[in-house]
């Protein structure tokens, strides 16, 4: 097993973002997703202090109060983040309603969200100063402590990585065999899928580098977009080892946005460009998931 | 989702942004009178590509003959692997100035960008970088007039001029096509000076997907093979390859990794298969059923249950083998997550054991594809 | 600006809040016809005027027969000093329940502001001021479902009601109605609860007189005097008053303060004329047109120059001096500020000496009036 | 005259928001407005670095070079402060031009802007953090250093007095009654005549109240609205004296705008009201204009 973090005297095992205080409500609890994933959130011990569906207002779910609206939660509770299961051509609504309450940590589950609708929950949410995770994201977990989205997290054991993922399936993958190996996650966090996210990797890379319970991070990335390359500018200032991993070796080059595309990424988003940004910023590159937790154990040794 | 020239230029019309007087034909007659009508032409095939130019799909036509006959050589002809089935006819634009005017999205600004350049034509991307201007909107703020007027500026135009006046319309005009139509790309190569006039000569618009819900009057354009088309109906993201392992993932990190780690050990995928988050049984099961028509050699599953539930997919799995001809191809599913333990039961009621690590399983799912017997393949 | 409640209704339904079935008439028979039509109808005077219950402009009828009578009795008649042209003949609704609801703009705040209240009705003044929301909007933010779901539970709405649902949308068209239509106020009062609907029984709404330039589908309503639609075609202000000192002033405050000032004198002022910052000669000469057509026993104009210049007032007045009858009431000029010395020059020209201190001229008026020759009074 | 100020050894005389070294930009420069008030701006000793004229970019007036937009004079100048003499269709444009440019000081002399247009700039500049003047304004004077905007400025000479109007011509009025009486202005402000302001009193006040040259200040209110009712919960914490003079008193009750206007107002905005809440606020309200000076005269005595 991994050594443990020398921790100053009455410190915490801290994490980032989201711990074992974090008070949770769940926009869309009566859904499908909302009320499956607000169970599997109550299991994992997340502080789930209410739920959100308009018309529901007064009803209990799993012990959960209720509410019509966000307002009418903060009239009764105190809250710090919010996850939103609701569907998509809806989903601007709910963020910006939780934007517009003042909730500081906002985790936007839902996909197929139309990017002009994202654009501006993001831009709200800058405004706001409001922390937005997502969207089309498996959302956040601290492990052991608190676990706000949709991720499977009999594999998020708590531990000394940091994890920051496009993917939601390749985040469980490589947690999963982290966990194998006998390494447990501070936290992971899930950027989101989308071409539009609120965390970038450059802000959840500096809260790991800040968060004394992280000792290594492994980034999961994606060919496409420009996400990768802008990390590595950050990378190279960071104290701790970054691992990463990027989906998309073998495909072929992506259908292109017009020449705009191309002109605004300059020639970023390949595969060997991504590898090439990130290794000459220090961060080792693992060629296969597997290699990800063997590159860990030396570091971490 | 890309729509025709045509439609693009349709929708600039209905913008108040001046594009060629134009008919859009599918026979070669229409073409000759569409000719007769406007006088020297352009005559364009409406393809879902760009390099057209170069690959014979725009051509000049100064009389209706001409005009008929170069409709005849390309409707049905394939260009750059499309089969062009409508044509374009244009009323042909003498070009003082030609210029580059884009409006898409920025993802690393998180912010909508307008892209200009007063170096337009079919090369833009040689342009130098310093020859080309972004500007970058704040969606909160939205769009001016003193926006455009700066770009304008900034190309070198006389704002005082009936053509400075006119491309800041045009800046105008494109921006608001972008935003109202949740365009993710709305591109101009080449908007031309012609006189005292603007005109967008081209329009490339991509339309994003996911707003289809509130934009019905956007035709919808099919640029899929049959079975995308089917995928997609499904809510499914699914692209052909050329191998002979079918695949199927949740998420498309993992299925790109997926494809990745099967050519590592050899293999070859026949398609892109993510089925989404939050699929059910019943569109897992239809999923299975379009690998299955594909007749590879080996199906591989590799799923890794988030708001994908494990259940869910055995539950398709064995639906689908006890229907009709079930499965008649070697089936490697790896299944971990949500609701692991359900799945592993439903699937050892159909005889077949788990894998638990993709890589393990990838390994084996190219090993039986390499020991197929010969005809099995599609 | 004002507009009458059809009017309002229409753009109502234009932006799908509904109201209830209807016909605007002009005559009784109309009125008959649409009864015949309708069933029993509500009556009501279209006026710019508030309590028009109170004042009789709001009556029922069962039967066409009812309605004529009714109309005959409405129309022509003067109700709180309107005369009453038009009638809207309405469905009776069966009222479940009343609401009030309102989107204006509240000036301390800067920004709009949404009322309501589950107290509807004619008396809303009179609600204790906690059974009346406000809630303020965001304008960069703009208008999202969510706050009109607070504002529908917060009046003690089932969300999931049929009611709540319709109340939801009819806060948000009401919101766009206000937005769109660059409206400062639009009230419905009673919003009604008739079966499972909600409609808008009635409209009152105001549109920004200023924006009226991109508001050209809102009908223009003729609420004033000849004088003052004669005024405001010049784009002054201008308000009738029973005096008999005409006055002009620039600016609305020393307009204001100069009635104030005449009255502490023991004059009477017959007008409030403001010509606005900038004007020129020949929109101030008309303006001094319009006082002189008003026959008062003295005109005083108070003049403090900015954007309006002392020379452009005093040519005014020297051409309409020169202009056919000429002036034949006095006139007492204030006149200092921008370009005071030109105007000085051009009045003394016309033999006439400029004030220079305000209270010093108004007092110079009151006296004129008050010693002026019976009979030159309109 | 009036005594003259007691400043700190090296202080210079001050004044507030804008002074001698306060750079200014005219949009709307070549307009009929635009040009006769850069004249008397430039008369008057303002430092009037360029002005803004779409399409005419590259004439000077009156020395002035004239850009195409904010942005080329930007890439030219340092400026401190606009003025916007642009017509009211457009103005919303120009005034957005200026804040998204980053200018800190935009004063707006149209009239007739569409109040939806006012509502949106003056958002914009408050998120932007500038002072937004006006609409509807003669400007801003600060005597004998800088006048940007249109008030006839024989009258604004400096001295110990700070002023703030509704109403432009009136302000006009009693500056001139006071420089009769021998009182001269620190600053001179008009809040602009329209429903909705950027600047508003209370935020005026609270500067004359910090300005060490401002001994008295003078507030010209009207009826309608409740600016002078929130100014009067300021000027009761104020050290220095507010003498005000209130427009309207024979003014017959305005137009109202339905119930909701007076539901918002709350009763507020008649004259007896304004009247009551500043004398009960410790401001001297005079009765005429010509009282001010003699109020002033006491006070200052």
């Amino acid at each position: 097993m991994h050594q443990q973090v020398v921790l100053a005297k009455g410190m915490v095992l801290m994490a980032i973002i989201v711990n074992q205080n974090t008070k949770v409500i769940v926009q869309g609890i009566t859904g499908k997703q909302g009320s499956f994933h607000t169970r599997q959130m109550l299991a994992y011990g997340t502080k789930v202090v209410a739920g959100v569906a308009p018309g529901k207002g007064g009803i209990t779910y799993e012990g959960v109060p209720v509410y019509d609206t966000v307002q009418a939660v903060l009239e009764n509770h105190q809250v710090d983040a919010t996850v939103i299961f609701i569907q998509a051509a809806i989903a601007k609504d709910a963020v910006m309603e939780a934007l517009e309450a003042g909730i500081g940590i906002v985790v936007v589950i839902t996909e197929h969200i139309p990017i002009h609708d994202e654009l501006e929950f993001i831009s709200y949410a800058r405004r706001k100063g409001a922390i937005l995770i997502g969207p089309n994201t498996f959302g956040i977990i601290s492990s052991g402590k608190c676990q706000i989205g949709i991720p499977p997290n009999q594999f998020f054991i708590p531990g000394p990585v940091g994890l920051v993922s496009r993917s939601g399936t390749l985040a469980y993958e490589i947690a999963k065999k982290l966990a194998a190996a006998g390494f447990g996650q501070s936290t992971a966090v899930g950027m989101g899928g989308d071409c539009v996210k609120g965390l970038t990797f450059v802000e959840i890379l500096k809260l790991f580098e800040a968060d004394p319970e992280t000792r290594a991070v492994v980034l999961i990335g994606e060919i496409g977009g420009d996400a990768e390359e802008e990390a590595s500018v950050y990378i190279k200032e960071m104290t701790k080892s970054v691992v990463a991993y990027i989906a998309g070796k073998s495909a072929p080059p992506e259908k292109q946005m017009g020449h705009a595309g191309a002109i605004i990424r300059g020639g970023r988003g390949t595969y060997q460009g991504k590898v090439k940004a990130l290794s000459k910023a220090g961060a080792l590159v693992a060629e296969m998931p597997s290699e990800v937790p063997e590159i860990i154990s030396k570091l971490l040794a | 989702m890309r729509i025709f020239e045509y439609m693009g230029k349709e929708l600039f019309n209905r913008f108040g942004l001046p594009v060629p007087k134009g008919k859009v034909v599918s026979c070669a007659d229409e073409a000759a009178l569409a000719a007769a009508e406007i006088g020297p032409v352009v005559i364009k095939a409406q393809i879902l590509s760009g390099k057209r130019g170069k690959s014979g799909g725009i051509r000049f036509a100064n009389t209706p003959a001409e005009a008929k006959s170069i409709a005849l050589e390309l409707l049905g002809a394939n260009i750059r692997g499309y089969l062009v089935e409508k044509l374009l006819v244009e009323e042909k634009l003498a070009v003082d100035q030609e210029f580059y005017l884009a409006v898409t999205i920025d993802e690393g600004a998180k912010s909508p960008v307008i892209i200009a350049s007063n170096q337009g034509g079919i090369d833009i991307e040689e342009v130098p970088e310093n020859r080309i201007l972004k500007v970058h909107t704040d969606v909160e703020l939205g769009m001016y007039p003193f926006i455009a007027r700066n770009i304008v500026r900034r190309l070198g135009l006389d704002l005082g001029s009936q053509h400075g006046k006119e491309l800041v319309k045009a800046i105008l005009a494109t921006y608001q096509v972008f935003q109202e139509k949740d365009a993710v790309l709305v591109e101009i190569n080449p908007l031309v000076f012609s006189g005292e006039k603007v005109f967008a000569a081209d329009a490339k618009v991509i339309i994003d997907p996911d707003a289809r819900f509130r934009q019905k009057d956007i035709p919808y354009v099919e640029g899929q093979t049959e079975t995308e088309k089917l995928a997609q109906d499904l809510g499914i993201s699914y692209v052909e390859l050329k191998g002979d392992i079918a695949v199927m993932a949740n998420g498309a990190g993992i299925a790109m990794s997926t494809l990745d780690i099967l050519l590592h050990y050899g293999g070859t995928p026949a398609n892109f298969l993510d089925v989404v988050g939050g699929t059910d049984t019943e569109t897992i099961a239809r999923a299975l059923e379009i690998l299955l028509a594909k007749k590879p050699k080996v199906i591989f599953i590799n799923i890794f249950g988030g708001s994908t539930r494990c259940d869910d997919v055995a539950r398709a799995y064995a639906k689908v083998k006890k229907k009709g001809s079930g499965i008649q191809v070697p089936v490697v599913i790896r299944l971990v997550g949500t609701n692991q333990d359900e799945g592993w039961r439903i699937l050892q009621e159909c005889g077949i054991k788990a894998y638990t690590d993709m890589e393990e399983a990838a390994a084996k799912a190219v090993e039986l594809a390499v020991h197929a017997p010969a005809g099995s393949s599609s």
